[in-house]
């Protein structure tokens, strides 16, 4: 969490950005063919696909709920998303991640529509680059309004953090690395509720409190981006329809 | 869900709704917590900590071994945690779950990011050799709030241990080098009240998790959220302020425990 | 099999016999194919394949590490295929089950038997170190025709592959030393009839398959049937002469889509 | 099995006890919460915490005996409990004792009562020297009575063993480590039959018959230890409730 | 798949064998008491048990085709069968042979007569040199014979290859690693379809078809050996009954 | 348990209570043992053993590896059993059950607490190098008393086993050395009668087991009682006794096959 490297200088950190600016966000909807509800994303250098299979039965019954569906969301990172080779199949930070996600998701979701169904979220992270549990959640968020699950609002994800005392926006590789803190944060937008949070690192009561408050920020940005590629993808379906 | 935890919970709303615990505690008291160390003869360092009926015991061991190729120089940890059938009659044998990796890598983390340990002493020989250290969370008896004993049983079986350097051919003996140790503290919700340090009966129909670690001069150290239900801005702040308040107190019996 | 299977089985044998397929291809003609490489960043080499709706991500990673014992000269490859559960709603999480280890194998005996990759460039110091390989395909979207998708996208990545050696400071990437590449071209017999690369729903009903790997040479460097059909010794020379023809188009696409 | 190390002088053992002496035993009754019943034991340098759950329906179904109840003992050692550290989980040697105690318990439990379903026996070892499997054994049937499960007798174990051509009673570490012969016996103390029984190492037949006898005259002490930890713990009641 | 070692030299093998000759071949039926049809059968060095056990009910149920029987072929090596001490356990390469057999006998089998069953068809490689798959689906064939399991006809393998430009039947140990193509077929002998066939090396088209024409041809030689062990059992059955 | 395993113990126990076993043999008698040598010719020893319709097969490996830390003068040995589904309708594949844990262990101790093989001559470069002893036994034919069958199987295999000191360029092969085997003899338990090599049917219904292994000289080298039932302090002597008895016989059959 420290080294010799200058992440921000002349009010601009490493790679250009100012302190409460986003990388680059790009979403498309119903990128895939067989699942039910789809999403691409990339995000910086971050590159996610996220399927939705579901609600279907839930396997084997013993996991059956009889009073709500369960939602199973599924964070995997490909072999060759990393630096080194990472092992293929779940490790325990991965099911962590699918843990606090699946946990998010499912405060969304009518959950209590589908009995005994299962609701299965798969996120492949192709190509990774700090922050991708946020970028995963957002793109999950994006494939279950393409599968058509009814939810109480679109869930969103985006980080805080903290580099060199300042508090900023959506921490890069670099940043990550040798930044003092990261406070990836989920929300619904509608009510700023709280859906996910984690803190690692070292910040004051007034820096978490700024921290929280720009992560939020960043999370109705990313909102929108959520809310154009919806919105974009159902605008061209009449002309396809009728 | 049944509907035991159904009659369970409309019982504990309707106290809460009446500004009471169902053990008669204010909604940011801690249960009795009891501290026990070097508990294990074979560990290099170990502790039982108590808090109400959930016990959890903690042992260190070291080894020998090689660093990560990214910091040479650094000593390596590993934390792990067991959720053994013998605490709760809903723990089942077997690999790990999602539950107790949650509880190992929140515990790990909150001792990792505080750099808690000081790993950068922990080297024999740059890029070769340096000290392994094991954390192992053995939970005895589950009744609720396991986050926060098992962090607390970590720390001090950690604030006891000492180096086996002798065993190794390595001179003497000596404390394991630490810095300030950050106190956890969890909080739940249910039905819009927030409570720390839930028993198992309020962790059973909780919506919601908070657990925030925090040093002594107030910082906070880590947080994690659980559970599908969701917090508001300023419940989290009300937590974390009570976080740092039963952190301190729960920091001076630490120190007192560990003979400090 | 339940009856939505029989239906459409009695549909695709219908429409068989009539000389037709449900998209209206000939036997021996393939879906669109479409190769893009270089689609993610942190590999030494990508390929996104995608033959009709099925896509298949190929990743190359390298790294340095032992040789085999029988051949110290050699640098290693090694082949893994995950049928990841976005990409149908048959796969399921787990470990790699018959299925993809078929796969993944038969993509890699196509690589190693063909002697695509000159292992033997790829040693660094005798019996010590050699460059390790690491294939990793990602089915992202299944639709029929794994083994063809997953083995051009692997090629695809192979002809990309830059070796790494920079990173590990030996001297300047250089693009991986490769010879010519085999295609693999699968059929599928359902009712008598043979078709080249099924789609899901042919594969769906399917009695017999078979996979041949050609050269620019129009040599076989690989087969493998499966499924608990069988074939006449006819219909597999007129499968042979079919791969060979498709594998021609097929290899002067994929020359095309790597640049060279 | 052979060393310099002199483990017998002058009638007396390393650590200063007779032949047919056992190491100190102290034995706590219901120490845990949550379990239907629990015994926590030392026995030397042992360290044994034993919990029972049951009888509960036992899962899945097709491990359920229609005509009785599964006795399932599973032996664990901490990670720390050894030396060197041991990895988490059971191996090939925990789940022979697990097996062998298991065995053990089911013949003095009433298990024809309880049809289909499962009593579970944990066993942890906390710090482990030589005599775990007795040890564990020991507390397991004490935690089985306060369980109040049925039994036709309390089963108890205790070893002997042989060092330097000299049978002696419960083996400590450095006799285990370099001793000639180790025999762990459990018996049921009202009629002497033997319910576990293990032997390594090298005995004549009259040193086994020597051997068998003081593991059995030593079963009986260890019987009186749990029998007075149990009145101990009952005595205790009639205060508190009236 | 190169090297120096001559393989082929005045029309003579290594091993003393013209091109189109087998490897000595021994089959014994019925060798296993258990099993309710077993086989032995040594090719070359190879040795190779076979048992069949069924049709019996498939469990767990939700393997069951309500339609017909499944046919579960496990091919095993024995860890002492090669050079190199292999670890117990089904690894890659037999996880797949025992599909490829399993597919190649599912077809002669009447599956349809056994809706829910399971037809289990064990293969032990006790000693392996070159040529195990078809060793083994050779004996399987055998086995089910034994066990009465009704058949459309009973199938047989035996490979081809191509040493020093040469096509050549039932590849040897060194002419396996250091030929340049191996293709292993099974066919069913009356009507020499193709029910297994995989292929690694290089071969142009017309060694593909010479190859494969040998192939077959050496089937039907390995079948003749199927159809004198079994009549050999059964021709004394008389004897001992009446 | 169904009806069938009850008729069984009916008429098996009637049949003792008149002094008789169901094949007709004697309460201490063994069926017919035969022992065949170098079976498998990758191996370094292998044996085939059948007692009565009971076959097993051991094969061992030798390889070149590490000692244990806290024995660098020893050679290593490691025993595995499979009870793999050839050889029982009730085996199923899988990883080691309690079973074959159980059966594995019993002939490992058997061995090593023997000092049957002379480790500290199997050391090639103290806390380097040394000799690597694999014992693998494979059931074949399941018909009661495997833990006889398994032990003299690795026994004979072992007494026929040649160090391939060449294939290492160490030298010349050479015979495993070795000291006297201990013979084990597997009695069983049931209504009151104790029975010498059961059979399959008598296992089935068997209360209790005991495995008693001894040396040339009459003395026990290992024990292990198995199963829920009891044995009273006399029935162990007496059928210690016996496996002297029978142990005599076996070791002669033993020395014969192996041609000692």
């Amino acid at each position: 969490m420290k080294s010799d490297v200058k992440l921000f200088e002349n009010g601009r950190r490493l790679d250009g950005r100012k302190p409460d600016e986003l990388r680059k966000i790009k979403i498309e909807v119903g990128v895939l063919h067989r699942a039910e509800g789809s999403c691409y994303l990339e995000w910086g250098n971050n590159k996610i696909l996220a399927a939705v299979y579901g609600p279907r039965e839930a396997i084997p019954r013993h996991t059956q709920n009889p009073l709500r569906a369960i939602v199973n969301a599924r964070y995997n990172m490909a072999a060759f998303s990393v630096d080194e080779r990472k092992r293929p199949g779940p490790d325990r930070r991965s099911r962590e991640i699918s843990k606090v996600i699946s946990e998010a998701l499912e405060n969304v979701i009518l959950v209590e529509k589908f009995p005994r169904a299962t609701i299965d979220v798969n996120i492949e992270v192709l190509d990774a680059e700090a922050g991708t549990r946020c970028a995963g959640l957002t793109a999950a968020a994006v494939a279950l309004v393409d599968a058509g699950i009814p939810m109480r609002d679109i869930p969103v994800a985006c980080a805080a953090g903290k580099i060199e005392d300042q508090v900023v926006l959506d921490l890069g590789k670099e940043e990550d690395n040798y930044g003092s803190a990261d406070l990836p944060v989920a929300i619904s937008p509608r009510t700023n509720e709280i859906l996910l949070l984690q803190m690692d690192g070292h910040l004051t009561v007034e820096e978490f409190d700024k921290a929280l408050d720009l992560a939020i920020k960043g999370c109705h940005i990313v909102s929108e981006f959520q809310k154009k590629a919806i919105l974009e993808k159902y605008r061209h379906i009449p002309k396809e329809v009728g | 869900m049944t509907v035991t935890p159904l009659l369970k919970r409309d019982y504990l709303v309707k106290l809460a709704r009446n500004g009471r615990r169902v053990d008669g505690r204010g909604f940011e008291e801690y249960r009795d917590i009891k501290v026990e160390t070097n508990v294990v003869s074979k560990a290099e360092g170990s502790a039982r900590v108590r808090i109400g009926n959930t016990q959890v015991l903690a042992g260190i061991k070291m080894d020998i071994g090689e660093p990560y190729p990214d910091s040479p120089d650094s000593g390596v940890m590993s934390t792990a945690a067991e959720l053994i059938p013998l605490a709760s009659p809903d723990f089942e044998a077997g690999p790990p779950d999602e539950e107790s990796i949650e509880l190992a890598r929140v515990v790990d983390r909150g001792i990792r990011e505080s750099e808690l340990i000081e790993l950068d002493k922990l080297c024999i020989e740059p890029g070769e050799k340096v000290w392994v250290i094991f954390i192992d969370i053995h939970i005895l008896d589950h009744d609720g709030n396991l986050f926060d004993a098992a962090s607390l049983a970590s720390l001090a079986a950690l604030m006891t241990t000492r180096v086996p350097a002798e065993r190794f051919e390595l001179g003497e003996d000596y404390p394991l080098p630490l810095k300030d140790p950050p106190i956890s503290c969890t909080s739940v919700k249910y039905d819009k009240v927030v409570v720390m340090d839930p028993s198992l009966d309020e962790e059973d129909i909780a919506e919601a998790r908070l657990t925030v670690a925090t040093d002594k001069n107030g910082d906070i150290r880590a947080m994690q959220k659980g559970l599908n239900g969701s917090f508001t801005v300023d419940e989290i702040k009300k937590v974390i302020k009570a976080s740092i308040d039963n952190g301190k107190k729960i920091r001076e019996q630490l120190y007192k425990s560990v003979g400090k």
